[in-house]
């Protein structure tokens, strides 16, 4: 069944160059790989590939294994990873190439999918690994700051993935679609990749499901798909027919025929009540009742009794479409809820946030929730009213471009080009002061990337680079 | 299949196939694509218990696989053991074995996916990509929210919805006329009512009632042990009416004579309060429905039965003395 | 039977044979039957504690089998066996067992059945059609509703319903002469109010109060560890009555001298509500009744007993003031 | 006895044998009598926290085998030990060893006892019975309603009522002399208010006080993590004065001097709305009290301290205007 | 002073070892004594935020074990993690790690314990016992009530007060020395005032302020302006001019945007109506502040906070509208 590849394995990346929007963690990775193939293993014998899902990570070890000649081994989370079955690894690992033999890279994927319990040991095993190696190894996680992640961090090159634009991720669709011959529109290709959100791999999965469900992708299909499908009623016929209803019969006809979930039925009703009813009065009474059913919802979610599902559709219908007793009717345009918009569009910022918040928790020992409530909103301040000093602390605190671009709003570039200027400066020997270095040797301020020696070679690169204009991520020694 | 098949109508008439199936049309349809392509991707059913995700799934694998799909196919279900542990051995070792020839993909079904811990959905995850060339998930859940991201992103979703009533009736009269049992309309429309869009419950009920005789109304009451809504509607009547204590000894008839529970007699009472039989200000209806619900909630919260549905009596008659006040 | 028999008057005046059961004639009449006739299908007992479930499933193999019938009976109950496997091996094992001489079946006796998850019941299911020739199971439970459809119809049904004030109160009377000891008639009928038709509820009563003296309402709420009615109703007097200070001093008194919980007194005060020895408007028995359900919920939930109880005469103090405001 | 019992003064003023008990008169000499007939029946304690019960426990047991006594007496804390498993296991266990000369049973003392729930409290009492010629349970509860009837009517009943004001300061006084500390009146009555009949806890807060100086109310207050009532009642006066702002002001140095969270402010306003310093109409008390009931409920149920109690006070002050603008 | 890398002060001027902390002396010297002794039971820190107690914790920890202290010590917040099994999960694996030279235990800090629930905490409670070989726990929480009895009868408690006025301009002063930043005395004062005694908080505000300019009462407001989202405010004014929609979307705004939780809002709302920025009645603050108590009472229960808060602002819109309409 050959021919049944999925397209996420058929189309993966051969070579390095096919791994594409990744340039910087190649910039990092080539050389540190190279190192190794002249028999000259570099001081971090590991790499460490963090980022979100689908962006390559794996991809890029595999085209690299194949470009090099090298065996690839891998071990993930299917595998058991207890200490017996990372030393098994590490036996391998341990013994030089034979004459004949191929060179290896190890691959150990997802490593923050390491469990506590099953895979007792597997960490410290994995520290083990990496002292003795006499191969490359590269690590992949989706969220390397987990605390007992620590180690791995400091015995690894760190090496940072960006979630891909939408633009790359509509090339790929494309030209998988032109070898597939799979007739497409643009749109539809557009609309798939702003839902999987940077993740190449789900918007892969989805085309192929659609291409080989309809033998096309139009934007017609790709929306059913993609919103709720199966229905009696659209969302819009359902509110029509809710609103209209002058008895209870009819208001809950309305919300239980239709397939949309309760949750988003909830959120369509919440969306379009202050659209329908014009008297304050009504709208008020409708969101009584709109509250009312999703605390029946919110009790079903911690008791777990789905007998009290038929009250959120009581509530939620009849209870909105009697709310009405001094609007008139009127035939009322009604709109997509506007909150799963937001959230569809803000997710990388919020995800941003949480990367951030978590960072900075963990620096000053309090919880995430309360460094977004009382620390964000200051260094929001800073970073908007003095870019100077806010490029201090965007090194310090080693921030991405991504976080400092939630930072500073408007005054991005301003902040960025105090950084360039910082690290310039950096570049002179003797610059840095005794005091910033004490911090980083704090185990857990510890630089991510490596001592200072390395730190000012990478440093000397990474300015040049900047200079020459290029790439969006900065991670930044010291 | 064995007698016992033979003796539960809920068994025998369990759709065999995809086309058996007689709702979900769209997802049907979907499923039906698979079959035709001999490909799918991994797929989420997600949905209300009793809405007929595990039957789908069975048929599914029984049209691409034909009768004796169940070779090909991995169940595991909450009650078995689902740690990260047998994902990593049970499903990985059926994942790697040997594909027979002339079949595309084997199967791998998890019921309740959504009680498994993230652990074991992190290492599921890896099992979907890595057999993804031999083995197809279908993970069946309550809440979707509660599947990890990579494992959404990585799957087609599917929604079950409880079923509609022609549905359900359609499929009890169908099923009456092969095992040639009496029914009226109205018979099989209280079965509806009772089952609540499950249909397994529903077919169970029209064989025990179909066993005492033609399937009417006062006959599935009885069969289920539930109280007839003339009683609980007469019951509320005479609390709204401000007969408050005659409606209380109605009540403790009821939970006497027919051992109903508290919840048994909430929701009766819920379902009589929509019903056209039960003269009532459409307004009402709704804020009798939410009272209902809070006290069914105090109930589930352990509450005593006998006092929550005295209150639940007691705020009937005052809100019937308010009804007449304000008219 | 050993000396706790002798001991425990509800064992010791237990009914060993149908002819012994006093009431529940409908049910006895059924039950004989099967006696006379050596064969009987699976029974399925519900009905509310105290009607004599357990005690007729045990008279009707005495019947079947003689004074040694518990080898032929295998009894099991819910919430001792943990899940559904150990039933399963107790019930081959028993199954295996030889057969009683004459009686082609031997029974399986399985209490608190309702307390079982649907999934064991669905087990149980299986097993009680795998078992059908060589025994019967007779399965009780409070309410049926909770017993999945499949049982019900593979099961005679049998309703127990509370006993009646006068067959209670005769058997109390009856054990009276038997111990020789002294009464009154109040006293047994508090007990039997008390004891809310639960006939072994209430022999245990009447065992606790008789060993302190004469049987006597006020000994029989003191051996229940009750407030005196009479008590609760003049806090509720004292509240409505705007006395607000001296009701909460009272209750602080009860839940001192009695060692009631906060729950405890929100359902005397519920019972107090309805009776007639307390003159209250009818409209008024109506709200505190709608308020106590909120109170008691609260009090389930954790909330601080003594606050609520006493945000609960607040409320009857403001409602009193009210009530004499507006007439 | 180690160091500790001498460090904690409620552990070294704890009675040894039931003649140092000087509470509880009737309970002792019926206990007394017990040690007299070296026989007992099962034993039931009940009683709010620390009116002697685990004390008069140890004393009995004490009396009965000597200086030793712990050896021939098993203690255990139902809510500590995981299950009716370990609870029967240990049983077993201590059911075999040694009997005490000269007295033909153990005591096993089961702590706790009403919160297990009702299906262990029925293997328990299969305990009682099947261990009863070697052993006698002594089983303490709060609330006697809480265990089940089979149970209460195997034990003698013993009720710990709450201990007397004059009884408690007695013997905190005999306390403060042994110790040589300072005090005054109004200190030890402070403490007597605070600890409600506790008297593990009176001598708990008197040891803590003593340790900073002279035992006044201030620091009785501050030792304790309570708000001073003063201040809790100029709170309330300034909310219902319409200083709103103020009012929450202060709440909020409440909560952050004392480490008040909203339960404990709610409990403290509770108790002053009822105390004399408090100038307020009768009526004005009752509408708190029932108002201070529904934020207690919230708090419980999980709601934000200062939203809540902020809400409080909004209400207070509403209510202080609408009085004013009556008057 | 760096002029490259800066942190936040709040990280940067934190104490590191026990002698560096500058306030509450009675806590420090008992800690510093569990480091002579390389001993110490399990500690429960009790305080308002910002008066130190994790960085007492981690102060410990480092005049314990040296400069790599974090090696020893598992950090955890009850707030962050997901439930107590990923806590026992954490703490397992960690107790099995190696033990620290020289010290006989390692230290698991729990950070917002009081944000578990009762049930959490029991079982928090059995893994203090289990490990108690191994390892120490450091709970850190703002209301000693609302942690279990029992856990706090096995930790030594800490008090920690809130700072002193002259303690916190002491500190920010020191602070400015170092960072050669301008300020005023009365500057400080503003920060000290904001900050209620939360030493971060006021830590924070200096730095931003210090950012923007010499350090005056002026620039603080405006910092701790910035701090707080206009669209608050905005929000109210909409909502009660009749803009319901718009009044929606800045709630978004604050929601999505700024990431604030439906609490969080509300307590904004709290800051808001009563703050002299907002033109409003007193009447209209003190009912929106009561109707805010009741919607966040709801936001516990329900599942979706926009949907809640949604009716608080078609209330507000309601009140507006009414507002107009009597004037």
């Amino acid at each position: 069944m050959s021919q049944r590849i999925p397209w996420v394995i058929k189309y993966r990346p051969k070579r390095i160059a096919d791994v594409a929007n990744q340039d910087q963690a190649k910039e990092k990775f080539i050389p540190w790989l190279r190192q190794w193939l002249q028999g000259r293993p570099p001081e971090k014998k590991a790499a460490l590939f963090y980022g979100p899902a689908g962006v390559g990570k794996t991809s890029l070890v595999e085209a690299a294994a194949h470009e090099y000649g090298l065996e690839l081994i891998e071990m993930n989370a299917s595998d058991f990873r207890r200490k017996e079955d990372i030393e098994r690894i590490a036996k391998v690992a341990a013994t030089q190439m034979s004459l004949f033999g191929r060179r290896k890279i190890i691959l150990l994927d997802e490593v923050d999918g390491i469990s506590g319990t099953a895979d007792r040991g597997g960490l410290d095993a994995i520290l083990e690994l990496i002292k003795i190696t006499k191969h490359p190894i590269v690590m992949t996680a989706n969220d390397p700051w987990d605390q007992k992640l620590r180690p791995l961090r400091e015995a690894s090159l760190m090496i940072p993935f960006n979630r891909l634009s939408e633009r790359y991720v509509v090339q790929v669709l494309k030209r998988i679609c032109a070898a597939e011959r799979i007739e497409c529109e643009d749109a539809a290709l557009k609309y798939i990749a702003q839902r999987c959100e940077g993740d190449l791999r789900s918007a892969i999965n989805d085309l192929q499901a659609i291409a080989e469900g309809y033998g096309k992708v139009t934007l017609d299909i790709v929306r059913n798909l993609v919103v709720s499908r199966d229905r009696q009623y659209t969302p819009w016929e359902m509110l029509r027919n809710l609103f209209m209803s002058k008895y209870a019969w009819q208001a809950k006809r309305a919300v239980t025929h239709t397939d949309l979930d309760y949750e988003t039925i909830l959120q369509w009703i919440n969306e379009n009540i202050p659209n329908q009813y014009t008297d304050p009065e009504d709208v008020w009474r409708a969101f009584e009742s709109l509250a009312r059913a999703d605390i029946y919802l919110g009790r079903i979610k911690r008791t777990l009794s789905w007998d009290l599902l038929s009250y959120v559709f009581d509530l939620a219908g009849p209870g909105v479409a009697l709310a009405r007793k001094k609007s008139k009717f009127r035939w009322a345009k009604y709109s997509f809820p506007q909150k799963i918009m937001l959230l569809a569009k803000t997710k990388e910022m919020r995800e941003i946030r949480e990367a951030l918040a978590d960072a900075i928790a963990k620096r000053i020992h309090t919880s995430r929730t309360t460094v977004k409530r009382e620390v964000l909103p200051y260094l929001m301040i800073i970073f908007r009213e003095r870019p100077d000093y806010a490029a201090r602390i965007a090194v310090g605190y080693n921030l991405t471009d991504n976080m400092i671009k939630y930072l500073a709003g408007p005054l991005y570039s301003q902040v960025k080009e105090h950084i360039n200027m910082l690290l310039l400066r950096m570049e002179k020997p003797a610059t840095a002061s005794t005091r910033v270095e004490t911090r980083a040797t704090q185990p857990q301020t510890k630089n991510e990337e490596a001592g200072t020696s390395k730190a000012r070679r990478a440093t000397r690169k990474s300015s040049r680079r900047r200079r020459k204009g290029g790439g969006t991520q900065t991670t930044l020694p010291l | 299949m064995s007698s016992i098949a033979e003796l539960l109508w809920a068994e025998k008439y369990r759709p065999r196939s995809l086309d058996e199936i007689v709702n979900q049309e769209e997802i049907v349809k979907r499923l039906k694509k698979f079959v035709e392509e001999k490909n799918m991707p991994h797929l989420l059913f997600v949905g209300p218990p009793g809405t007929g995700k595990t039957t789908a799934a069975h048929a599914l694998a029984h049209d691409l696989y034909g009768e004796n799909y169940l070779q090909y196919m991995l169940e595991l279900n909450a009650s078995d053991e689902r740690g990260i542990d047998t994902i990593r051995t049970k499903v990985k070792e059926f994942a790697r074995s040997r594909t027979p020839p002339g079949v595309p993909f084997k199967i791998v079904l998890l019921d309740e996916a959504d009680n498994m811990t993230a652990d074991a959905q992190q290492a599921l995850r890896r099992l979907m990509e890595m057999y993804t060339a031999s083995t197809r998930f279908i993970l069946i859940a309550n809440f979707p929210s509660k599947i990890i991201e990579p494992i959404q992103s990585r799957c087609a979703l599917f929604r079950f919805t409880p079923l509609k009533k022609e549905d359900v009736i359609a499929r009890l009269k169908w099923i009456c006329e092969q095992e040639k049992c009496k029914y009226t309309e109205e018979g099989l429309e209280t079965i509806y009512e009772i089952s609540e869009g499950d249909m397994r419950r529903a077919i169970n009920v029209l064989q025990a009632a179909a066993a005492i005789g033609t399937v009417t109304p006062d006959i599935v009451y009885k069969v289920v042990g539930l109280a007839h809504p003339r009683e609980i509607r007469e019951m509320i009547k005479l609390a709204l009416d401000g007969q408050f204590q005659r409606a209380r000894d109605q009540l403790r008839q009821l939970m006497i004579n027919y051992g109903l529970s508290g919840v048994d007699v909430i929701k009766q009472i819920h379902r009589e309060i929509f019903s056209q039989e039960l003269k009532l200000p459409e307004e009402l209806r709704v804020m009798i429905a939410d009272y209902a619900g809070e006290i069914q909630f105090r109930l589930v919260e352990g509450a005593d039965d006998e006092i929550q549905l005295s209150a639940f009596l007691a705020w009937l008659t005052l809100l019937g003395q308010k009804m007449r006040a304000s008219s």
